[in-house]
């Protein structure tokens, strides 16, 4: 029994939690959570999260509770796809080559310039950064400070909800691709020239 | 440095009549096209025989061509490129002069890192694919339940972005007649951007000099809107122009936020 | 075992029942389950919601399944509704579409009176300015100097926070952003590192 008496109790704690997930429209932090629930500690939240997210990952439920896009989001179970989409409810995102590597870029060598994006896909990637502008899975972080000022460009939160990303940090790992077909000769190049023009690092921000 | 001539026929033996449309197609770039060849060639991509590969290159672009396809200029960048390399292994290696770096770098080392960098990319990019869509593999509950229309909320983060400011701005110049828009047109907007600076300067220090204004950017355009930018703040009373002396420098301060500011030396230039 | 070996278990079946449940639209009537789960018997399909709504009522969770409109319906507890009031009043910002245009007019064309604002979007902006001013996005820099001295209005810091930028001049241009859709200009490319390298090492930034 907690000191307070007018506090939910634990299990109903995880229950009041549990709505606010299901109702709110994007995912839930912890921090949204907790200053929703002020009367609760922080760490109190967390615990609950954390049994919420234990339950829900061994109940093989057909609702399962993910951390997305830093905060907690109820999502159908990824396994049953074919039988929601009979739902017909929205034709799935579908995205072209171009627009995916693009995407890859931003999300992983983020702050960067169109300039940058091109001269590592080797093709003008403009009408592309306007589409993914658009649906809102890129977006502008400011200006560069370098001479020209060109625009730099980030990743949303759209983004990470859309690829079911907890945050930047859960993107999958970086393969570094040493050869394509037999064994590298030459011992590894040092610096990218890219890396050195992307190092200038201070985005304007 | 130069490789044998280990041609492989050619590339595209494999592919015939409407095959050629599907590898077309399949190429995002310049850069896809010399990956695909270099692993068809089955060569080291840290040895690349560049005559055979730029060759084969130009095959395809040359394909391209006959299949009425839009060969784009990233395409035909990378073929001078390719040929620039080409040229460049041609000339004996001690061309350089004599105070030059002992190891000169391979020309062909650039074109080796972007090929791998971007085959990272490339790698990410089917990665990316591979994870829960949401829409296509896990979905999230219906948003319109009336009953609970009025609890709906909003994530914490700001509902808007920077993109929707220029194009709600864009939206509205759209909307105006064609005559008015040329009112507003660029040149205006170059004065507004400068105006914008000034504004931006000195909410960030008490006064700047003329010259101040003047550092970044020195084109004829940028001069003419800067001044005129000045003019039109001094016109609305926001500055207040300053010189100290006949020959010092001029400054600019704000004349709407801190107006107890009393200034000594000249007053108001009525410019 | 059931006769189909390729029908989902029932285990399985109630998990697929509970995610069509959860992402469509509307409750969803036994019919329409049926229609959609067309390999299995709708009479398994009525045990399985039977089973579903008597799991639910018990567990005391923040998600209660009820029959509502001749379907079935996920919704938040009842009971937690003084909880999920409190997910709307810390609701962030929301910009309408004109909020949002008026904002644009006055951050790209500062400093600006009200009547030019109305000219360039045709309709009367008062009460907008009066909730932008009241959201300290825009301030009164001061009067203009032409007869009626009309109010002049520009943006504040809170604006430049609100959209993460520097300083007014790292605002994005429309011209920036028309760029990404314009065709490439080929030219241009000889400015691209790969060029400069071939000469030397610096990338041109």
């Amino acid at each position: 029994m907690h000191p307070k008496g007018w506090m939910i109790m634990t299990g109903n704690l995880r229950s009041v939690v549990e709505s606010l997930i299901f109702v709110a429209e994007a995912p839930l932090s912890l921090d949204r959570l907790s200053s929703i629930l002020e009367e609760h500690e922080r760490s109190e939240i967390r615990a609950v999260l954390e049994e919420l997210l234990a339950e829900y990952e061994l109940s093989g439920r057909g609702i399962v509770l993910v951390e997305v896009a830093g905060g907690y989001q109820f999502r159908s179970r990824p396994e049953h796809a074919d039988y929601l989409k009979r739902l017909s409810r929205t034709r799935p995102p579908k995205f072209g080559q171009s627009s995916l590597e693009t995407l890859a870029i931003i999300a992983y060598r983020q702050p960067i310039t169109r300039a940058e994006i091109e001269y590592l896909r080797g093709v003008d990637c403009g009408g592309i950064l306007k589409t993914l502008l658009d649906k809102k899975l890129i977006k502008i972080l400011g200006k560069k400070d370098v001479p020209g000022r060109p625009l730099i460009y980030g990743t949303t939160r759209e983004f990470l909800e859309l690829f079911s990303l907890k945050n930047l940090a859960s993107l999958p790992t970086l393969k570094e691709i040493q050869d394509l077909v037999q064994p590298p000769i030459y011992e590894e190049q040092g610096e990218l020239p890219l890396t050195v023009s992307a190092g200038g690092e201070e985005t304007g921000e | 440095m130069i490789n044998p001539q280990q041609d492989s026929s050619s590339l595209f033996d494999d592919s015939h009549g409407l095959g050629y449309q599907v590898h077309v197609e399949a190429f995002e770039g310049p850069l896809d096209l010399l990956l695909h060849l270099i692993r068809k060639n089955e060569v080291d991509i840290y040895d690349i025989p560049i005559a055979a590969i730029t060759r084969q290159y130009l095959e395809y672009l040359e394909l391209m061509k006959e299949l009425n396809l839009d060969v784009a200029g990233d395409f035909l960048v990378m073929a001078s490129t390719l040929l620039q390399i080409k040229s460049r292994l041609l000339l004996p290696v001690q061309a350089e002069e004599e105070g030059g770096e002992e190891e000169e770098e391979d020309p062909r080392a650039e074109l080796v890192r972007r090929l791998l960098e971007y085959q990272k990319y490339k790698e990410a990019a089917q990665q990316l694919e591979l994870l829960p869509l949401l829409g296509r593999d896990a979905f999230v509950r219906a948003r319109d339940l009336t009953e609970l229309k009025e609890l709906q909320t909003a994530d914490e983060s700001p509902e808007v972005e920077l993109f929707d400011l220029v194009e709600a701005f864009r939206r509205v110049l759209a909307d105006l007649p064609v005559q008015t828009f040329h009112e507003v047109g660029s040149e205006q907007i170059n004065i507004a951007d400068r105006i914008n600076a000034i504004l931006t300067l000195l909410q960030e220090r008490k006064g700047v000099t003329f010259e101040d204004l003047f550092t970044e950017v020195t084109t004829r355009d940028y001069l003419i809107a800067t001044f005129l930018a000045v003019l039109e703040l001094c016109k609305l009373k926001m500055v207040k122009i300053t010189q100290a002396g006949s020959f010092g420098a001029i400054w600019i301060t704000s004349a709407v936020l801190d107006s107890a500011d009393a200034s000594e030396g000249v007053d108001d230039h009525d410019w």
